[in-house]
C-alpha cells in the first residue's frame, strides 16, 4: 500500500506534514533540538514576538491544576530586531517553515512588527496573538470583539503578502463569527484554540498562584473545549483551521482533523514529553494508512455530525 | 541532553525522611558534570502531568541516583516506584557548578537536597575544604560520613541541636569565616532560598566568590517556556535567566533577588 | 474556642452552611439519600424543571474526558407540576432549603414555570439556568446575550418575592457585565459556572462520543477557569456568588468563596464520591477554625489581588 | 445502598482473560440480591474520574467478588491492585432479577461476564434448568463447573467450535426452544446487547418471560444522573428508565430498542 500523503498547505506555505508546535511551549527553536528532530516538523511555531523588547510577568509563572496548567508568561522576549539576529540563523538550518507569533501591545504593533519580520524569508508564516490573557496591555479585547479583532488582522493582512493566521480567543460564545470575520479579513487560515482565562488561589496565603493573578489553562483539560471550538469554526469558514488544545496523543491530533482542523499544534505535552511530537506525525499517518487514506486531507472534517 | 526510558535500580529509605532512587540511565550517566540535574516523570501522579526535578546526587555508566524527600504531590507518587519499574527521564540539564579558580579554596555549604546536590562536585574538587552543613535535626543533614570519607571537614549545625552547632549554617559558617582570607574563598552552595541568600550577602560583603545552585519551579526543565526565571544582573539593569538552562548554578553576584 | 458560624444569606434565604449540590447531579433529592444526610446540606438544588415534562436528548449523553466529564443529558424532566407531586413531599422531610433550577425553552416559559411553582412553600428559591449548553431551543443564548439575559431576568423577577439566582454562562468574555446585569435586574445572587460548551470525537466512528454532538465539560478540569469567572463577578456585583466547577475536595470550596463565593455548590464529585459534600462542609469549619475566623463569610473574596 | 471503604482479599487470573476481585465489604455483602451490581472507584485511574459498574458474582457476610476483563482505562488500572489495597465501593445497586413465577421453568442464557452476574441467581432458584452459555472460546465461557454443581444442565456454545455447540449463543437456544411448552418458560439474561436483544425478540415472538439485564454506560449509578436511560414502554408511548436503578434488570416487553 501507498504511504498516505501527510503534506498540507496553509495558503502559500507548505507543511510536510499537518504537525506543528503550540506558540510558547517550545521557545524560538534551539531549545528543543537535542530531544526533537526539527526536520520532522510540518512547521516550527514561535513563541510571541513584539516589535520590541518585552519583559514579561514576575514570578511564578506557571502552576500545574488538575490535568493541565496554568501559565503566565506575559509574552517576555527579544523583539522582532532580536529575534532575526538570535534565532533565525539557527532556524535557516531546518528544512522546515518557521510560523512567527506576533502580538502588540497596541493595534499598530501588529503592523510594525511585520514590518520589521517582513523581509526575512526564513519567516513563512505569521501567527497573530489577537487572544492572549496574560498581557494587560489589551492583547485579549483584540480577540473578543469582532470590530477590533477584523481591523487588527486587516492591517496585518495590508502589511505582507505571507500567510497569516489569527488566533483565536476561546472565551466567546460565538466563535463562528470570529472565524468568518478571520476570512473576510483574508486570513489564510485560523488558529484554535489559545489558553483559557483562568485563576487558582493559595488558600493558606490567599494569594494567588500565579503573580500575573490571572493565566490561561492549557492541557488535557481544555480539550473537549478546543475540539467544539474547531468544530464550530470549521461550519463558519472556508479556510484552514490549525487546531490545538490538549494533543497528547496521536489520537488527540486526529480528533482535532476530523473535527475540522487542517493541521494541529502540540503544546503543553511538550513539558511532560518531547517525543510526543514524532509520536503524533507517526500516529497519523499509521491512522490514515489504516483507514485507508491517499491524504491527510481526506480526513479533516469528517465528523458525521 | 537526552530523554531517555530507564529502569529504576534501587529505591529505599536513605536517612530519616529522605530516599534514594538509582536508576539505569547508560545514556544519561556518563554524560553528568556536578551541579546538573535531571527532569523526571513521575508515574501514577494522577491528573498531575508536568515532570520534577531533581539533582543528581551520583551518576556513573549505569546511569544516576537522586535523593529526596517526599513533600507533595511527585515526591509522593515517587514512593511506589519498585525496581524494574520504567521511568522517563530528561537530562542531564542546567549548567552545573563551574571549576575551582587558581588559587581558590572551595567551601560547600548545603542544606536539604543540597548535600547531595554538591557531592559529585565534593568528589571532583581538587583541593577538600570545610563543608558546612544545616538541617532541622541530625537527620536532615545528608551523606555526612561520605564527605569526611572524601577528606572534607564537616561542621554540621542543627536547628535543635541534635547534631553540630545548634542554630543555622551561618551559626558556623560566621564566626569561622572571620579567621580567613576571605578573598580566597570559592563558595559552592545548594539549599533553600534563605540559605542561598544568606551566602550570597556574605559572599558581596567580604568579597569572595559563591556558585548558588536555585530551585524554582519548573515546567519544561529545556528553557523553553520562561517558568523558572530569575532576575540576572548586566551591564544596565537585569535580564531574565533561566534557572533550567541558564542556571541552575549562578554567582551571587548576577542574581538580583526578589523582595 | 467557638465554632465559626456556618451560616449564610441568599436574598431571605437562610443556609445553615454555604455548601449546596450543583444543579443535575443530585436528581431531586431521594436518589443519593440513603448516602448523604440531607439535613446537613446548605441547601439542596435540584435538577433543571421546565413547565411541562420534557425528554431529553437520546444516549449517549455522557462521556468521560482527562480530567473531567461530558454531559448532554438535555434537562429530561417531570415539568412544574410532576416536580411538586413527586418530590416536594419527600423534599419536606428535611430541614434544608430547596432551590428549584428552572429552565425554559422559550422566554415565557421562564415566567411560566415560577407561577407554577411558587405557591409552594417547600420551594425556597430559583437558580434560572440560563446557560444549559445542551438543548437546542436556546438556553444557551439567553446566557451569552446581555440583553435576552437581562429581560429573562426582569422577567422571573415579577414572578416571584422568592430568592432568584441566575446562572451564568462561562463562554463569554465579561462574566462581570452579566453579574452586574443580574444585579440590576433584582437578582439575590448569581450561581457560575455552568458546564463548558465541549464534544468529544470517536475517531474510529467519526461520531460525536455523545448523540446531542455536543456537551458541557465539567469536573476538575474547570476548576481553575470558575475560579476567574467568579473572582471578575465578585468584583462586578455586590450580590453573593455561589461557586461550583470541579469543587472536590474541601480546599476547592475554601479556594471558591477566597476568590468570591459566598456559597459554594459540589456537582460532578457526587458522581464519584458522595460523602464529598460532607466532607467539604467538615473541611470549610476546620479550615475557619484553624484560621481563627468567627464565621464562614469572613473568607469570601479576601484573595489578596 | 451503601458506601463503604473495602479493602482487596484477593486478586487473581480466574479463567483467560478474566480475573477475580474478592472484596471485604462487610455492609454491602449481606444486603446483596442476585442481578445487583457495585459501583467501583478505581485507584490509579490516573484522570480518568467516573466510578465503573460491576456485577456481582458473588456476595456473603464478608464481602462481594466480581468477574471482570480488562478491555478499558478502568480494567486496566485495576490490575495491580494487590491484597490488603483500599478501594471505595457502592452498593448493592439496582434491582436485580426477580423471583421465579409460580409454574415457571428458569432458564438462563448469558454471555461474557453475563455469567457471573447470573450465579447468584442460578444458586438461588428454586427449580434449575438448562443454561445456555455462549463466548468466543471455551476460555470465555465461565463458571461451567459451579453452575453444573449446582445442578443446572449447561449448554455452552462458541464461535470457534472449542467448546459445545459452534455459533452463537442462539445456535443452541432455537432448536431447544422448538421442542418446549414456550409460555412456561422465564429467562434470566445477561449478556451483551445483541444477546438481550435477540432473547428479547425470541420471548415476544413465543409469549415467554425474559428478564435482561442492560449494560449502559452509568456516570453515578445511583439513579441521579440519567446518563443511562433507556426507553421502556408504556401504555401510550414511552418513558425514560434507568438502567442503574429502575434496572438493570427489565422484562423483555418493557424494552422500546434504539435502532
Ligand atoms: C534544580 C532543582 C533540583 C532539585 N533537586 C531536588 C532533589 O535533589 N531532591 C528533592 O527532594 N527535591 C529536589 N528539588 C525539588 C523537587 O523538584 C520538587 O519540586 C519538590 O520536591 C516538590 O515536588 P512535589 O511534586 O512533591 O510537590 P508539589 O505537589 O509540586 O508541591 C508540594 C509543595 O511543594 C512546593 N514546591 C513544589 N515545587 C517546589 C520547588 N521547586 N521549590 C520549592 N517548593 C516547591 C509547592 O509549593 C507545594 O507547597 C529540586 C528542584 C529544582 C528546581
Ligand atoms: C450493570 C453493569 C454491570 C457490569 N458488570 C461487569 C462485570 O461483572 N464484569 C466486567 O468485566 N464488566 C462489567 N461491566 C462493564 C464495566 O463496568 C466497564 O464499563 C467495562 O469493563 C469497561 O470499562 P473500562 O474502564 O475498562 O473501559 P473504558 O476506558 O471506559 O472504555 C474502554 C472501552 O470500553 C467501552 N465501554 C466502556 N464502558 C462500557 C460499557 N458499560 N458497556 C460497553 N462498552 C463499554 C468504551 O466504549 C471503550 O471502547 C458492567 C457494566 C454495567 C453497566
Ligand atoms: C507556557 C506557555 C506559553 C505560551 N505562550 C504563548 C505565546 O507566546 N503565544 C501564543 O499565541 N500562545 C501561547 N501559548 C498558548 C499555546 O500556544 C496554546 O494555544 C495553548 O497552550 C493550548 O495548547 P496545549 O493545551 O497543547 O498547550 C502558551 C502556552 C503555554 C502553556
Ligand atoms: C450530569 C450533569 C447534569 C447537569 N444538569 C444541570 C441542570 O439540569 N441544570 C443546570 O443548571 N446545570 C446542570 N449541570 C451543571 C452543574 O450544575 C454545574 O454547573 C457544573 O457541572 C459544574 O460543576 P461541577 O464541575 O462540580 O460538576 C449538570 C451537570 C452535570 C455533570
Ligand atoms: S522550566 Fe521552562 S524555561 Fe526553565
Ligand atoms: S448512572 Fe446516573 S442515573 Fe444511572
Amino acid at each position: 500500500m501507498n504511504k498516505p500523503r501527510m503534506e498540507i498547505k496553509i495558503g502559500s506555505m507548505m507543511m510536510k506534514n499537518p504537525v506543528t508546535v503550540a506558540s510558547g511551549t517550545f521557545g524560538y527553536g534551539p531549545e528543543y533540538a537535542e530531544l526533537v528532530d526539527l526536520n520532522r516538523l510540518g512547521a516550527i511555531t514561535v513563541k510571541g514576538i513584539c516589535p520590541d523588547e518585552h519583559v514579561g510577568n514576575p514570578t511564578p509563572r506557571t502552576f500545574e491544576t488538575r490535568g493541565g496548567m496554568l501559565n503566565a508568561i506575559g509574552l517576555p522576549g527579544p523583539g522582532a530586531k532580536g529575534f532575526l539576529k538570535k534565532y533565525i540563523p539557527f532556524l535557516k538550518q531546518f528544512d522546515t517553515p518557521v510560523i512567527v507569533n506576533i502580538w502588540g501591545k497596541a493595534m499598530e504593533d501588529y503592523g510594525r512588527v511585520v514590518e520589521l519580520l517582513d523581509d526575512e524569508p526564513a519567516v513563512s508564516a505569521y501567527e497573530i496573538n489577537l487572544s492572549c490573557p496574560n498581557v494587560k496591555e489589551g492583547g485579549s479585547a483584540f480577540g473578543t470583539t469582532l470590530d477590533m479583532f477584523s481591523r487588527t488582522v486587516e492591517l496585518v493582512r495590508g502589511k505582507t503578502q505571507k500567510p497569516i493566521i489569527p488566533k483565536l480567543a476561546p472565551n466567546v460564545p460565538n466563535i463562528g463569527s470570529f472565524a468568518k470575520a478571520a476570512e473576510e479579513c483574508g486570513s489564510d487560515a485560523v488558529s484554535i484554540m489559545n489558553t483559557m482565562p483562568a485563576m487558582a488561589i493559595d488558600i493558606e496565603t490567599l494569594k494567588p498562584q500565579l503573580a500575573n493573578r490571572f493565566g490561561g489553562l492549557s492541557g488535557p483539560a481544555i480539550k473537549p473545549i478546543a475540539i467544539k471550538l474547531v468544530f464550530d469554526a470549521f461550519r463558519a469558514c472556508r479556510i484552514p483551521i490549525i487546531g490545538m488544545g490538549g494533543i497528547f496523543e496521536p489520537e488527540d491530533a486526529i480528533e482535532f482533523m476530523v473535527a475540522g482542523a487542517t493541521a494541529v499544534a502540540v503544546g503543553t505535552a511538550n513539558f511532560v514529553d518531547p517525543g510526543t511530537l514524532v509520536r503524533v506525525i507517526d500516529g497519523i499517518e499509521t491512522y490514515l494508512a489504516r483507514k485507508g487514506h491517499a491524504a491527510a486531507t481526506e480526513i479533516v472534517g469528517m465528523v458525521k455530525a | 541532553m537526552k530523554q531517555e526510558k530507564a529502569a529504576v535500580l534501587e529505591h529505599q529509605n536513605f536517612q530519616g525522611e529522605y530516599r534514594i532512587l538509582r536508576l539505569a540511565a547508560p545514556e544519561i550517566g556518563p554524560q553528568v558534570r556536578p551541579g546538573q540535574f535531571i527532569h523526571l516523570q513521575i508515574p501514577g501522579m494522577g491528573d498531575r502531568i508536568l515532570r520534577r526535578p531533581f539533582s543528581i546526587y551520583k551518576a556513573s555508566g549505569e546511569g544516576v541516583s537522586i535523593l529526596y524527600k517526599p513533600v507533595g504531590r511527585g515526591t509522593e507518587a515517587m514512593i511506589p516506584l519498585r525496581p524494574g519499574a520504567p521511568v522517563d527521564l530528561i537530562g542531564p540539564l542546567g549548567n552545573g557548578y563551574p571549576e575551582l579558580g587558581k588559587g581558590r579554596t572551595p567551601v560547600l555549604v548545603a542544606g536539604g537536597y543540597g548535600n547531595a546536590a554538591l557531592f559529585l562536585k565534593a568528589k571532583e574538587l581538587p583541593l577538600k575544604g570545610v563543608a558546612f552543613f544545616g538541617g532541622r535535626t541530625a537527620q536532615d543533614i545528608l551523606c555526612v560520613e561520605e564527605f569526611k570519607a572524601l577528606g572534607w571537614d564537616v561542621r554540621p549545625t542543627t536547628d535543635d541541636g541534635s547534631l553540630g552547632t545548634k542554630g543555622l549554617v551561618t551559626a558556623a559558617f560566621d564566626p569561622w569565616l572571620e579567621q580567613q582570607d576571605a578573598n580566597t574563598l570559592e563558595l559552592f552552595v545548594c539549599g533553600p532560598n534563605p540559605m542561598l541568600k544568606a551566602m550570597g550577602d556574605r559572599a558581596m560583603a567580604h568579597g569572595f566568590t559563591a556558585w548558588l545552585s536555585l530551585d524554582k519551579n519548573m515546567a519544561c526543565g529545556v528553557g523553553a517556556c520562561l517558568t523558572c526565571v530569575i532576575r540576572r544582573k548586566t551591564a544596565d539593569g537585569w535580564e531574565w535567566a533561566r534557572c533550567c538552562k541558564d542556571g541552575p548554578v549562578f554567582e551571587s553576584r548576577e542574581i538580583l533577588w526578589d523582595e
